[in-house]
């Protein structure tokens, strides 16, 4: 997989990297999409317990076809298993634990990130658009770390990681470090810095793809 | 003895108004009680406000009873997801008005009601442009948006045991909104998959008290969502 | 017992002539001391449903002293016992019940009565006496219907159904009905009207003992 | 694996500072988590505002923490009741501070806290003593006030089965104020009357998810405040 690395990161790396950071016994709530993969990568000695916004803790991996329990899905709408010490509760109580500051970390996709942590991930704010929230904002204001997982550019090679975001926030001012494909970002008091390049990529690459001003690792 | 049961779908929900603000329990297809929103699209109300977290899927449910023109405006977290087209058709024509309010937020609101909160604080949204014309204000040091209560005529519930006083357990990841909105409409319908007797479930497992519920009927072999829209089914 | 009909209703008697004003079916919360004994005049044919805002609903009656459960109290403190279809709940929810305006009717004691509804039940205001208000505020402000029961007048002889309370307020313009040992009284837009009079009380002597004026039945 | 427990009730209250905020579940004696409140003795914290809807009765449990002159405040809505002594004397001779709170308030206050809900309006103790300095506020014609969260650093709590990841459940009215209290300290210290292994408790039935709870101490024989007095018994 020498090509692979060579041009960085790909969706389960940037996932399996994202997991190196999450510390053991921590309540996690993954997004849909990369955010999920998470949970295949999680470090060995560790545990993470799953938290789903539609009133589960202690999601499981999905099940099989045939065990499909048509009451238990996940906030993504796909079916899942309970793990044993899972719980159900209802969705005031699901969000008092995302408001109230009791997840760990929680990681999600985005379509920009500031540099200085705001981060837009609902709405392209194009006119005609439906908006569709979620639970997106409660997540980002809640919970005690945000990470984001999410490719360092876009299919039409548009930064991602930008000065300001032009879509409509989410939140501000919310994000702590972002897993690409090229790099380990971190947001700090004086913007984007690099924390670690993926194999093959240099610092060089990641300025010239990022939409800010960004501080090499060290 | 008080006993809640009523005989069917179609006399539980027979009084609901034109004009009514219903809430309708579930997350996309668990909790959905779809025999209860069919009862409602045969009854005929319009002019409705319904509160769900989604505006439903293919055209059975919730998107049956919105493609049939009864509802007025939605109030809900995510008015589209992959099998949502009713409900998109007639926004983009006009034809439907949409709050949309953050999930949490939307729980808390209607939990608001139940609880005699008639407003509150949160962080969610603030900085964004749905706090626009939003009241807020500063806690230790931070900024928080001031939200309202929000209150039905009518909740339509599905569960998955109830007894004669209303006394209520859910199923699994079913249990989502059901819950709150049961305690925020001023009646309260309830479609459950058990009728047991009183006493039945230990008190210390009733998840939704009577106190919150004012009708009950029985739907022992409930349609689930996805399973009518696998089968391409469409209501009526 | 005609000498005790004479001169009005006992605490029994007043207990259940206002159980006989509670539909059946309603969900009831009692307070400590005469409102207690309406559980025991329930009228024929009617169901009641007590709360008690320590966290149950269907509470029932005392238990034999062999068969008390030390976790099974009322919110006066006293053992008690459960009734089929009865459920436990958290303070938040039990007292979302009382604000909520889920409970239909409070039965509460008190210490003075105005005409405009004003209660007083929870302090005499007396300088260097601890202040104790329980749940009494959150009742009076979110129970449907709050009824008193009460002596006429104190055990000095003064009134209870007064103008203006001189006690501090547990909550203004709160009660609908007065069950004294003379006489039911409304209060109305008008004040204070007498409903019905005890066996062999007169009205006269009514108004006599009441601190404010007082309409007559009819 | 997760594991919450902690070995004694001594080391599960160790680190307890003087000057904390400490909630202590119970209504009354059900409830009460004695066997920790007198782990608090041994350890002999002091400066603490303690929140708690009573203030103890006899000589045993919270009353004893307060005869033994380790709280500067009680936050409470009943600090009298037939059997409490200490506080109404300490509380005379201007020996300890009392904020009163409504008892609903007090509760939706701490549910407030865990929440992440800043304040709220109510319309508890409006018209009232109470009100006063507070502000109030008009929602559709009538007046609340407005009543912020209520966090503590620490919780004391008492339940009937816990397993390893901290899921509880409670026995009867001995649930109150409990699974408030969980969810608004920093640090949750919950003794059990049964430890049970993951996958024990039913997550139907659980009333306090785990994420609510740090640590864990089994005491499978609790004494229970009312026999206690009975006995005539005092702690130290």
């Amino acid at each position: 997989m020498n090509a692979a690395a060579s041009t960085g990161w790909n969706r389960e790396q940037m996932a399996a990297r994202a997991a190196q950071d999450i510390p053991d016994g921590s309540y996690v709530n993954l997004g849909i999409g990369i955010p999920e993969l998470v949970a295949k990568f999680v470090p060995e000695g560790r545990e993470f317990i799953y938290h789903t916004e539609n009133g589960m803790l202690g999601m499981g991996p999905p099940p099989a076809e045939e065990e499909r329990d048509l009451d238990l899905m996940n906030a993504g709408k796909k079916y899942v298993t309970a793990v044993a010490g899972a719980a159900y509760f209802h969705h005031a109580d699901s969000f008092s634990m995302i408001r109230g500051g009791h997840i760990d970390v929680c990681v999600l996709g985005t379509m920009q990130v500031a540099a200085n942590g705001d981060i837009a991930n609902w709405s392209t704010g194009a006119p005609g658009a439906i908006p569709a929230v979620g639970g997106a904002m409660d997540l980002v204001q809640g919970v005690k770390k945000i990470y984001v997982i999410t490719q360092h550019t876009t299919k039409t090679g548009d930064p991602k990681l930008v000065e300001h975001c032009s879509y409509p926030l989410t939140g501000p001012g919310v994000v702590s470090r972002i897993y690409t494909d090229l790099a380990v970002v971190d947001v700090t008091p004086a913007g984007f810095r690099v924390v670690e390049l993926a194999p093959g990529i240099t610092f060089a690459e990641v300025e010239e793809k990022t939409g800010a001003q960004i501080l090499p690792p060290g | 003895m008080i006993n809640k049961q009523v005989s069917s779908v179609a006399s539980a929900v027979a009084d609901i108004p034109d004009g009514a603000t219903v809430m309708v329990g579930g997350f996309g297809a668990s909790g959905s009680p779809i025999e209860l929103i069919h009862a409602l699209i045969d009854h005929g109300a319009k002019d409705l406000t319904v509160i769900n977290n989604n505006t439903g899927n293919g055209e059975v449910g919730l998107a049956a009873l919105i493609g049939n023109r009864q509802v007025r405006k939605m109030i809900c977290s995510f008015p589209r997801s992959s099998q949502s087209k009713v409900f998109p058709e007639l926004y983009k024509e006009g034809l439907i008005e949409l709050e949309l309010v953050p999930q949490g937020t939307l729980a808390e609101r209607i939990r608001a009601a139940g609880a005699g909160i008639p407003a509150f604080f949160t962080p969610t949204t603030v900085g964004t442009v749905l706090a626009e014309g939003k009241e807020t204000r500063d806690f230790d040091g931070r900024s928080y948006v001031m939200e309202p209560w929000l209150k039905a005529d009518f909740a339509l519930i599905k569960c998955e045991t109830a007894d004669p006083v209303g006394n209520l357990t859910y199923n699994k990841t079913a249990r989502n909104f059901n819950p709150l909105m049961c305690m925020a409409a001023t009646t309260t319908i309830v479609q459950t998959r058990k009728l047991v007797k009183s006493g039945d479930i230990d008190p210390e497992h009733v998840i939704t008290p009577g106190i919150f519920v004012n009708r009950v009927v029985e739907v022992s072999d409930p349609v689930h969502e996805d399973t009518l829209i696998a089968e391409g089914r469409r209501y009526p």
